[in-house]
């Protein structure tokens, strides 16, 4: 199940569950009611596939707080062709595996198993070889 | 608008303090700033406490021990710019004639370690996403890929903040640290290593608040030390679309012309205070960690985009410099207990203004900059003259 | 000083609303509020947020939501009264010329049932000190001890609110209640029953206030709901003695003269709006329980002291009578979400004043007055004129 | 072990740890380093023994928050012949059993064993028949 709902849909292919205003043509995720860029109420959710070019990454070497999955874990900044920038956790725990601007592709990650036995998922970046194309 | 000056700061050093209370921290910077400020019982009209995480009636309680309760007493919280909401407040209250002197306090007793904040959602903190230093990492991470700074530079940050923290007596950290010790300290996130960070710790703050040229002082009480008059004290917000501004979006537009709240708040105080960055003579920024001291740099215009590393290797943001930062050793030096951080550079100020800093005195100081910046995103700048 | 008005109201009812989160209410509170006033992005210069348990940076995550941040934004906590001192705070600003236009907003989000408060130490819990219905319940004995008032006045407060909440289509409990009722549900403590404590809820509210006479509208804005004078809002903590405070002391004194924080508040709104408590002509009060409401009758000044039984069995206090209190049904058919309630009840008497409040609306109202009392202590006083 | 220490003295006989200011003559409970009702910062530590009389009182019929003990218990105001009304526990847990003015002697009482097996105290007031002094 994933981490929260409306946040973005399975798959295959995954994708973000993003919210395009008409106002401002901006994109924003998570999807909100509102413009969080112009304040328009003229907000239509899109799906966002990817692939992105990382634009920032590092890792995470301890557990944050109210976090049970695995460390270390990539964090890092993604940019998608739509002009947003999303921040995510990256399949590459290494940072110097990773170099600015290569293409990032999306995917669904678990990260750990809840209460009732169910494998919690959320989104993620993982390194790809499929260029992103022109915005 | 009438001028405002300080009247009087207290401080409760910045450390581990055991079984004390946040209570107890107020109360000694509290008393330390009335006493300065020759003001009593009934000496004040309104207070003001910072704190983000000392919970309910904060202030009041503070107050409350002291037997100095009645009037308003506003509890606010603004992030790591909590003292500096609470000192605009006050100052503006001031400046408008609403009240002739007012009590400003900023307190925090912090767990050790990574704090868990109320800021972040549980499905954040589940995912994994709620890793503060992670953000910082890639605040430093971007500095570093689009200007001259290394991590050699961010090193150099730590051990020139440390080195002047050794003088400060209000400080958790006075021993000098080498490149090697930082660098050596554990990677927490690349490029950010343990000692890069500043700790979440505990202390207080204090400071007295006065119209200029009204009487606040108790018959019978000294002259005290020369009053420093507070030009400027501005809080601004973040505007959206910047993914690592400290508002901490999980996602922002492909534009870097986002100005920063630091920006955005320091240029309202330039104008206020009639100065600019060239006439500053000391300065206390937001050095969470490293990076964010040299971000700062930028920020506040002490030097050109991208040049932050060029304007430390010169040696003028160090002691003995043309424009030392972070005289007292910065959060890298005193730890940060939120609500108390910007009360605590204003205290460290008004004792650089008024010649009182001891071996970390910024020689003929009369004009100083106090800067915070942290979750909301809020961004605090005050400026100092006298 | 500049006169100040409310351009525009906004709420989001009171009750239990799942996952709604905190964010979510504000914004529909903002929204409604701003929408009213004619006031859109960049149309007002500092938003000021009352909350107790929202946690960092609730009034940035409601306007980050809304796209409206890079103002002055300031997160404030007084207890039940957090609302008034955000009103407080931005209407002083506002008469001092400061800003022209504030957004003030006040949210909650309540767990069922007694509220853990960080007011208490870890030990006062463990003692069972923590009770805070208990210290309600002696303040009610006293009032009962000193006064004309029964349990069975404590039961018709309850009847006279329930009743006039089922007007109101954003409180949680609409539907009458008897005497009966009330007095047969659980004893919490002697002299409360459940039925006459109000439930800790969820909920938001907000105004948009403005200089009178300065043009905040939006092009092309309809001129809207003709603009209520925010004739006072005053703050104030307590006097230290009184052992039943709601500073909540462990001791307080053998004098029954300390003047309580409402007092103090009232007097000074009473002096700033130029009225007196026989020119009211609707109120709007703290009734966390039933007593709490007879007592603020007393505290501000609508009837003589130990009069407050007289003044309810009068009918004056009933809708229909000389001077309605709490119209809206109060906290006890609202709930109340702590940082919202004052919020709420000016959203509510700025409706009386317009004429718009429907099967409640107070006939020819003009001057009118919210009252908030809680943990601080913090008392809030608000008077709003037409 | 106390529930905190230097709020009480277990004697027998029992005493409170007050506070006594020189400066404005009033006592205050629990002892404090600065007199909250003149700010002087002349305070002596003074033991109250009571007994005293009973101001105002109820019962506690529900677990509050952080609370492990028992219920119902009493819960009142106390006024000592110092001058000073001291809210605590009562013994009596009926409140149709107790009435305002009646003399109250200081207990110490059990509120639960700890986690190491200590026995927990505070202090708490009893109805007693020794009538207070005059102040
Ligand atoms: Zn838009
Ligand atoms: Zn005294």
């Amino acid at each position: 199940m994933p981490v929260r709902a409306g946040l973005f849909v399975e798959g295959p292919p995954p994708a973000l569950l993003a919210g395009h205003c008409r106002g401002c043509a901006n994109h924003h995720f998570p999807r909100q009611p509102v413009c969080p860029y112009c304040s328009a109420e003229t907000v239509d959710e899109v799906l966002l596939r990817g692939p992105g070019r990382l634009w920032v990454h590092t890792a995470v070497t301890a557990a944050p707080p109210g976090y049970e999955g695995e460390v270390p874990y990539g964090f890092g900044v993604v940019e998608l062709p739509e002009g947003l920038r999303v921040v995510g956790r990256l399949t590459e725990a290494e940072p110097a595996r990773l170099r600015p601007g290569q293409p990032m592709v999306l995917a669904v990650v678990p990260l750990h198993v809840d209460d009732e036995g169910r494998e919690v998922l959320t989104y993620a970046f993982a390194p790809g070889d499929t260029e992103p194309r022109d915005r | 608008m009438r001028a405002v000056e300080v009247a009087g700061i207290g401080i409760h050093p910045f450390g581990r303090h055991g079984d004390r209370t946040v209570t107890d921290m107020g109360v000694t910077a509290v008393r330390g700033a009335l006493a300065e400020a020759g003001v009593g019982r009934g000496g004040f009209q309104a207070a003001f406490c910072g704190t983000a995480y000392g919970g309910v009636a904060t202030g009041h309680k503070v107050l409350g021990a002291l037997g100095m309760t009645g009037m308003p007493i506003v509890d606010v919280e603004a992030g790591c710019a909590s003292g500096s909401a609470a000192l605009m407040l006050a100052s503006s209250a001031i400046a408008a004639g609403q009240y002739d002197t007012v009590v400003v306090l900023g307190v925090e007793k912090m767990p050790k370690g990574i704090i868990r904040s109320s800021f972040f959602e549980p499905w954040q903190e589940e995912a994994g996403l709620a890793a503060t230093p992670a953000y910082f990492a890639l605040r430093a991470a971007r500095l570093m890929a689009t200007s001259g700074v290394t991590k050699d530079h961010l090193a150099a940050v730590v051990v020139k903040n440390r080195r002047q923290g050794v003088g400060n007596p209000d400080a958790m950290f006075r021993a000098e640290v080498t490149a090697e010790d930082v660098l050596g300290s554990r990677l927490v996130c690349e490029p950010l290593h343990l000692w890069m960070l500043c700790s979440p710790n505990e202390g207080a703050a204090a400071v007295v608040l006065r119209a200029a040229g009204s009487s606040g002082a108790r018959p019978g009480a000294g002259a005290g030390p020369a009053p420093v008059r507070l030009a400027a004290a501005v809080l601004r917000s973040h505007l959206p679309g910047a993914v690592l501004s400290e508002s901490t979006p999980l996602a922002g537009l492909v534009d870097d012309s986002v100005v920063p709240p630091t920006t955005l708040a320091a240029r309202v105080a330039y104008e206020m205070a009639g100065v600019g960055p060239e006439d500053l003579h000391v300065v206390e920024c937001q050095d969470t960690d490293a990076a964010r001291e040299l971000l700062s740099y930028e920020e506040l215009g002490l030097c050109a985009p991208g040049a932050a590393a060029d304007l430390l290797d010169s040696g003028a943001t160090s002691l003995g410099g043309r424009l030392p930062v972070n005289p007292s050793g910065g959060l890298l030096s005193k730890g940060e207990p939120l609500g108390a951080s910007a009360l605590g550079q204003v205290v460290e100020l008004v004792r650089q203004l008024r010649g009182e800093a001891g071996p970390r005195q910024v020689p003929g100081a009369r004009v100083a900059l106090s800067h915070t910046v942290g979750r909301g995103a809020n961004a605090g700048v005050v400026v100092l003259t006298r």
